[in-house]
């Protein structure tokens, strides 16, 4: 076995560059995607924009963080859009007890609902896309049962949390970015964190040693639940209403990809956080600047599915 | 197309009852006989309803409530309720499942007004009266169905035109909130807006369509977009209230006043004529939901032998700052 | 060539109990027909509970609708097995009914070649990306679900433009009825039956199982597999495609507003099915049954009548998990027993 | 000089962080039975997937028949007339067996389709040559290991072929099976078909090898006859030492004297069943004793040794640790009490192929090294630092991912996971398959180690040597049923085999 040093010829420029695209790919895209913003949108380096496009992508951040740790145990969380829909719900419901039990309600609520389908995960073996997808069906439709229309509320509380800034940061920013230093803790430091991403790697081998496999599955489950209805808490603030028919609509897909975007692989057995938040701002710029360059719908979609591919194939894993 | 055939608005009923508009006289109209329908009895035999759209929009309910109430009001026994959630297929093999348990009436809120072929042929066979309401099928009157009830949504874009054009002075950037794509009513009010505008004030540019999906997050997060990328914008016309809610939402987060940006509607929901009232809104165009008396009180003429026209032409009133605060009531 | 032949029964692995295979078979068998076991409850459930629901019209309305999701979920089925995923199936469908209604004014055959070419080169497209780079189906399957959506647009005019099939033959290969069922009906019962013995029978179809079973192991082993996954994608995009085609000849017009979520459901009936999403095991009869299934379950829920729209949606939720679990704990049963 | 059937010229193949073959050359001649042979991550399976067209060369020619020629991918090699059997067993595990033997190669019926009837028999037909009796419909991964490897072998061997490979092929047969096998060899041989040839049995490659090509760290060491090399020299140029110091070495690491403490057994197994692999299993092992786990393919050694576990479910049986009763079916519990497995299938249940080694080493020792749920770095450092040492695990560092270690550095670490859960007894099912003499020597010195320090090891062994020489006391089973037990002097190779075959059966 030679060394690095002793291998230059095999280990020379193209392979480092495609490395370094493979750890790096989501960056160099943001990065791209923001220097092309600033030299062809117009309005595009003033702080009311980063605002605007941070405030928007904080609850997709907060869900994509929930689903990397799903998807790291190589599982998948179709549900994600729907519990933030019943977080929404509960808000509205409780708010008669004043804000803090109304969160503290909807968080149950998510929390709940993410224990149910890790229940059926990890306690009764069913496909995690099956148990969720049975829970993005009834979950959305439990939501709109309780709260049948859209209710607008007032409670200033509820408000302030969706348009507050601290130190010129809004709230939601904080939030998410407290959030994100929160899993990354998670995930590297901490034994939850290792079994996680063992059990995703290679399941049977984790059960032989001794991991509590059932356990750290239903525990995913739940805290994806719980982020989730944190990002279905935040946008209901935002809303200054709650809206379960449409709210999270269709963000389990924005999610996945971010993930997936981020360089997580969907085969499980790794997490990446930072990547993640980063696939995350990458799928928010790129709406962004689409909406900002008025294209039709029909550009958009195209566009759109052009550029996850290519920032997918900037991260995808090396193959032999 | 039944296109400017009353020019002017019937003032509305109490309490928001459709009144209307047009009879379609100049059409020929259709009975009993020339459908060559069985004669049924409204008020024991199965009537099946189709809804579309989940009951979760002021309109759905209040359209799917109308319906109900009247049944419940006229004695009708055997009312059987479908809802497609948003999927076309589903609505057809909802309908077809309505006949296959033996409705002797359908009355249809059709998700598209394209594609009903399969359905159609079936309700032929068994000579079921088709009544569609609030969207057309494209087909054959008093053949493939019997009448449709409703609004007319090229007409409701250029009204909101009308609105803004006034609202701004013939002058200046407009944003259209689009509804979803692919959607008949998204169609109509985009094309009746922009005729309309093009032909009265070639003074207004329209500088901006996305689609804020018919939601009021979308239409936030579009607007949020907007307003900081093209500050110059001056109007912003949403193809429903909820879009319009959310851009207020926007605007007021933003920081700005109201009626810096003036905002056109359509629907007339009680949120957005509070948001009139508010100041937030410059006019909203109405598009009433509330079918159940006209669909029943049709049936029952037709029942009778009377004629009944092609299409029936409901009359949509306006709110705009004038009539919004006395008008509150009559919202959905 | 000769070679030691040791003792037939030493050193082997036949030493089993008798009543182990036939436990084995049954176990087998309810694995792979465990669909087809909760199907026939639900039906039987549903005879007893609804007169309505039992009717030969209701049964040909179940039947004729599932029809077009059974096609796609043919398709389906093979790209499971394979070890991959097709999301974009919904967009695929729709963008063929609409270039279908498009076509049919040059004729039958353009209204069927229209589309199938462009929704094959579409998934062939997907296919030589998921094979060639190693990309994750699911997000290259993603981008084809967007892309095809976008694609769909444009052609329709951002969707405002219905074209309306005109061409009478084309019309009739969606309506017209042979004893009792539309064509497309007898469409899918042959593609069941060719995909049957394409999968089971052919070295095709092995090779997709050995694909979806161990991919490391199908290279090493000699399986073309570049080839057998372009195909197994280019197949599943045709079939989404003919399914869109007969769809549109069945509702006359290219309607722009249809196929989104039918990826979720194409999914959870092949799921349901037996077919597991690791790819490697799984087959059409099940896939049917799951298909079958989601009909026979929206037709109940239906039936009930007097649920609200939001209530129906916690039902269907509710019955999925149900079905699921249920079909997990006759699979457990048979194995702990 | 005769033609190469095939041959490599100045072959280069890096990966990330290690050059894993360099300027290797390497020539097969018609009917030549050539061995492979160097330590673990030598890059004996490299060359291989090089020659077979699994990795691109990075610099260097392929030849066949002296003719230059590329291979894309593993089917072009197969076309060439090249048949491989991989290291690791590589078949589909949800295949069927008769499935997995006839891949590609599938009966037709008249209509053009595969003839299943025809498909299974054919199966049934091929195995039985192998001495191989079982239900060829079921799934492969339900069969043992051993089975699984011959169902491989039948494969590649039947394939029309000029060459055929073999990585390792014994490393999961047992005595009998590696005689099959050598029958195939000597008949692949009498037709002109050339075999390589790797493993780490020495014995085996002086029994049928012609001429032997040694590695080491990527180079080529040594080529020639293999009759001229001594087996210590032999040794010697694999590992790069003197002869001499090999020779005062020996060939097993093993002393074979524990001083067993005559005491409480440390783990106990009682009347432990389950159907239809186990019947009422009992075996007990000391403080200090190596008991060793001795049967034929499928015997259900590995079962037992999954039971005791509590990573397979019992239908009747105890399990106690000290005294104390293990909660049945959860290895986590009996982690807990001390008992450690070290699993025979390392890929699918030994390494999580994501992790680095470090990771995989602290895997089921994480409780341990962390407080209240934070793991400490500073702790693991320390542990994977003193294993990785102690049992020699050649990576390019700890964060290496264990995928990219070659076989036998792959098995140390689940060793080395073992030992840092602080197990007091382990169960060792095949702790040397794939190991190369130094490290089998290392792991086998370590066992015996292991057994002084106080720890109870229960051994199971295709290597009936190893099992000899390791184990005080060796239980021998006969589908999955105890049948017989020998200690002190009884173990030899002659008692186990008598044992096993003692029911009167005829033995080949
Ligand atoms: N896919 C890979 N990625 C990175 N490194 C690899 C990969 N495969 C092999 N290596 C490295 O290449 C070297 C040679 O490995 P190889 O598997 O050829 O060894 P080997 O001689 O077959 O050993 P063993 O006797 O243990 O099977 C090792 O250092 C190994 O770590
Ligand atoms: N999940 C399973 N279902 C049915 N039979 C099984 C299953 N797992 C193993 N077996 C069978 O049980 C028997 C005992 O297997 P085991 O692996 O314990 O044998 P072994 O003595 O360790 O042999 P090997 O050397 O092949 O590992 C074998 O015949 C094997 O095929
Ligand atoms: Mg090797
Ligand atoms: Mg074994």
């Amino acid at each position: 076995m030679a060394e690095l040093a002793a291998a230059p010829h095999v280990w020379g420029g193209r392979a480092r560059l495609l490395t370094w695209l493979q750890e790096y790919g989501v960056y160099a895209s943001v990065l791209a995607l923001l220097l092309f913003n600033v030299v062809f949108t117009p309005h595009f380096l003033e702080v009311a924009n980063f605002r605007t496009q941070l405030i928007q992508v904080a609850p997709v951040v907060i869900t994509s963080l929930g689903m990397a740790l799903v998807i790291g145990t190589e599982g998948i969380d179709l549900s994600v859009g729907a519990v933030m829909a019943l977080a929404s719900a509960m808000v509205v419901l409780y708010l008669g007890y004043g804000a803090p039990v109304a969160i503290v309600a909807a968080l149950i609520a998510g929390a709940a609902a993410g224990a149910a389908g890790g229940a059926l995960v990890a306690y009764v073996g069913v496909q995690p896309i099956v148990a969720t997808l049975a829970l993005l069906v009834g979950v959305r439709g439990l939501a709109n049962v309780l709260v049948p229309q859209l209710t607008e509320f007032r409670n200033p509380t509820l408000i302030t949390l969706g348009s507050q800034s601290v130190l010129g940061l809004p709230l939601v920013v904080i939030i998410a970015a407290a959030l994100t230093v929160l899993v990354a803790f998670l995930v590297k430091r901490t034994t939850f964190g290792r079994q996680l991403v063992a059990v995703g790697g290679n399941r049977a081998a984790s059960r032989l040693s001794g991991l509590p496999v059932r356990r750290v599955l239903i525990t995913v489950y739940i805290i994806s639940g719980l982020l989730a209805a944190v990002a279905g808490v935040l946008a209901t603030s935002r809303l200054q209403a709650s809206d379960p028919t449409s709210l999270g609509l269709l963000m389990e897909l924005s999610a996945i990809t971010a993930v997936v975007v981020g360089g997580t692989p969907l085969t499980g057995g790794r997490v990446r956080v930072l990547g993640t938040v980063m696939g995350a701002l990458l799928i928010q710029l790129l709406q962004a600047t689409l909406i900002k360059h008025n294209l039709p719908q029909s550009w958009t979609q195209m566009v759109q599915a052009v550029i996850i591919l290519a920032a997918v194939y900037a991260a995808r894993g090396r193959r032999a | 197309k039944s296109e400017d055939s009353g020019d002017t608005p019937t003032p509305a009923g109490s309490a928001g009852q459709q009144v209307v508009q047009s009879a379609g006289a100049t059409g020929p109209t259709c009975t009993l006989q020339s459908f060559g329908g069985q004669k049924f009895d409204l008020k024991k035999d199965v009537i099946g309803f189709s809804q579309s759209e989940k009951e979760a929009n002021p309109f759905r309910i209040a359209e799917t409530k109308s319906i109900k109430d009247e049944a419940a009001k006229l004695g009708i026994a055997n009312l059987r309720v479908t809802n497609a959630q948003s999927q076309f297929s589903k609505q057809i093999s909802d309908v077809q499942q309505l006949i296959a348990q033996g409705a002797k009436l359908l009355v249809i809120a059709p998700l598209n007004s394209d594609g009903w072929e399969p359905v159609l042929k079936q309700a032929a066979e068994k000579k079921i009266p088709i009544i569609t309401i609030d969207r057309k099928i494209n087909a054959q009157p008093c053949t493939d169905y019997l009448t449709f009830i409703g609004s007319d949504f090229y007409e409701q874009g250029k009204r909101a035109a009308d609105q803004m054009v006034q609202a701004l002075g013939g002058q200046g950037e407009v944003a259209i909130l689009l509804g979803a794509p692919g959607n008949n009513v998204t169609t109509d009010r985009t094309k009746g807006f922009k005729d309309r505008i093009q032909e009265k004030a070639p003074g207004i540019t329209i500088s901006f369509e996305q689609t804020g999906e018919f939601t009021r997050e979308k239409g936030q997060q579009v607007t949020e977009q907007l307003i900081q990328s093209r500050p110059g914008t001056k109007g912003i016309y949403a193809e429903n209230d909820e879009m319009a809610l959310g851009a207020v939402t926007a605007l007021k987060g933003a920081g700005k006043s109201p009626s810096q940006v003036k905002i056109v509607s359509v629907d007339g929901t009680r949120a957005a004529v509070q948001g009139i009232v508010d100041g937030w809104l410059s006019a909203v165009v109405e598009s009433n939901p509330r079918f159940g008396p006209l669909a029943f009180s049709t049936t029952q003429k037709f029942l009778d032998g009377e004629g009944i026209p092609a299409t029936v032409i409901i009359s949509d009133q306006e709110y705009t700052t004038a009539n919004a605060k006395e008008s509150l009531g009559n919202a959905y | 060539m000769t070679t030691t032949i040791a003792d037939a029964d030493a050193g082997t692995d036949a030493r089993r109990r008798p009543g182990t295979l036939r436990r084995e078979r049954i176990g087998h068998l309810v694995q792979h027909h465990g669909a087809l076991m909760v199907l026939a409850v639900t039906v039987l459930l549903g005879a007893v509970a609804f007169d309505s629901f039992t009717t030969p019209q209701n049964a040909a309305n179940i039947v004729v609708s599932s029809s077009f999701l059974a096609i796609v979920a043919i398709g389906m089925t093979f790209v499971i097995i394979s070890g991959g995923i097709d999301l974009s199936v919904g967009s695929s469908f729709v963008l063929a009914g609409v270039l279908a209604a498009y076509g049919s004014r040059y004729g039958l055959l353009v209204a069927l070649l229209l589309p199938l070419t462009v929704c094959g080169a579409i998934g062939l497209l997907q296919g030589l990306i998921v094979a060639r780079t190693g990309m994750a189906p699911f997000i290259v399957t993603l981008a084809g679900l967007l892309g095809m959506r976008g694609l769909m647009l444009a052609v329709s005019g951002e969707g405002a433009n219905t074209y309306l099939v005109q061409n009478g033959a084309f019309s009739a290969l969606g309506q017209t009825s042979l004893l009792g069922l539309t064509v497309p009906v007898w469409i899918t019962l042959g593609l069941v039956l060719l995909g049957g013995v394409l999968l089971q029978r052919t070295a095709f179809g092995q090779n997709v199982y050995a694909i979806g079973g161990s991919e490391e192991a199908a290279v090493l082993m000699g399986v073309p597999v570049t080839r057998v996954k372009v195909i197994v994608y280019l197949m599943s995009g045709l079939l989404a495609g003919l399914a869109g085609a007969l769809n549109a000849a069945r509702l006359s017009s290219g309607v722009t507003i249809l196929g989104a979520g039918m990826e979720l459901d194409v999914i959870a009936a092949v799921v349901i099915g037996g077919t597991l999403l690791t790819g490697g095991a799984g087959g059409l009869t099940g896939t049917m049954a799951g298909v079958l299934l989601l009909g026979v379950i929206q037709s109940l829920i239906n039936q009930i009548g007097v649920l609200t729209s939001s209530f129906q949606q916690v039902v269907s939720g509710a019955f999925l998990a149900l079905v699921v679990v249920t079909q997990r704990i006759l699979h457990r049963a048979q194995r702990l027993s | 000089m005769a033609t190469a059937v095939l041959e490599a010229r100045g072959i280069s193949k890096g990966f990330p962080g290690v050059l894993a073959l360099d300027d290797v050359s390497f020539r097969l001649d018609a009917g030549q039975v050539h061995a492979l042979v160097g330590e673990n991550g030598a890059g004996k399976s490299t060359l291989i997937k090089v020659l077979t067209g699994v990795y691109r060369p990075d610099r260097g020619t392929l030849l066949l028949r002296d003719e230059p020629v590329t291979f894309d991918n593993p089917l072009a090699a197969q076309r060439a007339g090249i048949s491989t059997i991989y290291q690791e067993v590589n078949l589909v595990p949800q295949m069927s067996l008769a499935h997995n033997l006839l891949l590609g190669r599938e009966p037709r019926s008249r209509l053009g389709v595969i003839d299943t009837t025809q498909l299974y028999a054919e199966a049934e037909r091929v195995m039985t040559r192998y001495g191989i009796r079982t239900d060829v419909r079921r799934p492969l991964r339900s069969l043992g290991m051993g089975t699984q490897q011959m169902v491989a072998l039948a494969r590649a061997v039947s394939i029309e072929a000029r060459v055929v490979i073999m990585d390792e092929p014994t490393s999961a047969l047992e005595p009998r099976e590696v005689d099959t096998l050598f029958g195939v060899i000597a008949d692949l041989r009498s037709e002109g078909i050339s075999v390589i040839y790797v493993s780490h049995r020495l014995d085996e490659l002086y029994r049928i090898c012609d001429r032997v090509t040694v590695l080491r760290d990527g180079r080529v060491a040594h080529d020639g006859p293999l009759d001229e090399l001594a087996r210590v020299e032999l040794v010697a140029l694999m590992l790069g030492r003197d002869p001499a110091e090999i020779r005062r070495d020996g060939a097993t690491r093993f002393t074979g004297e524990h001083t067993t403490t005559a005491g409480e057994p440390l783990v106990e197994a009682r009347s432990v069943s389950r159907r239809p692999v186990l019947r009422d299993v009992s075996v007990q092992v000391r403080p200090g004793e190596v008991v060793g786990l001795g049967g034929l393919l499928g015997a259900g050694r590995s079962e037992t040794a999954k039971a005791i576990a509590g990573a397979l479910p019992v239908d009747a049986g105890t399990v106690t640790v000290a005294g104390q009763q293990v909660r049945r079916g959860s290895p986590a519990a009996a982690i807990r009490a001390g008992v450690s497995l070290v699993p025979e299938d390392r890929k699918a249940e030994g390494i999580v192929p994501t992790l680095s080694v470090r990771d995989n080493i602290a895997l089921a020792a994480l409780p341990q090294m962390s407080r209240s749920g934070v793991v400490s770095d500073a702790r693991i450092d320390r542990i994977v630092d003193s294993f990785m040492r102690r049992l020699r695990i050649k990576a390019a560092s700890p964060y290496q991912k264990v995928s990219e270690l070659s076989g036998g550095n792959q098995q140390k670490v689940l060793l080395a996971r073992s030992l840092a859960t602080g197990a007091k007894v382990l169960l060792l099912d095949e702790p040397t398959r794939g190991i190369d003499v130094g490290a089998k020597a290392e792991v086998q010195a370590l066992i015996d180690e292991l057994a002084a320090e106080g720890l109870g090891v229960l051994l199971i062994s295709s290597d009936l040597e190893e099992l000899v020489e390791g184990a005080d006391r060796v239980v021998v089973l006969r589908d999955g049923a105890v049948a017989g037990e020998l200690s002190g002097d009884q173990v030899t190779e002659e008692a186990i085999m008598a044992t096993i075959a003692a029911t009167g059966e005829t033995d080949g």
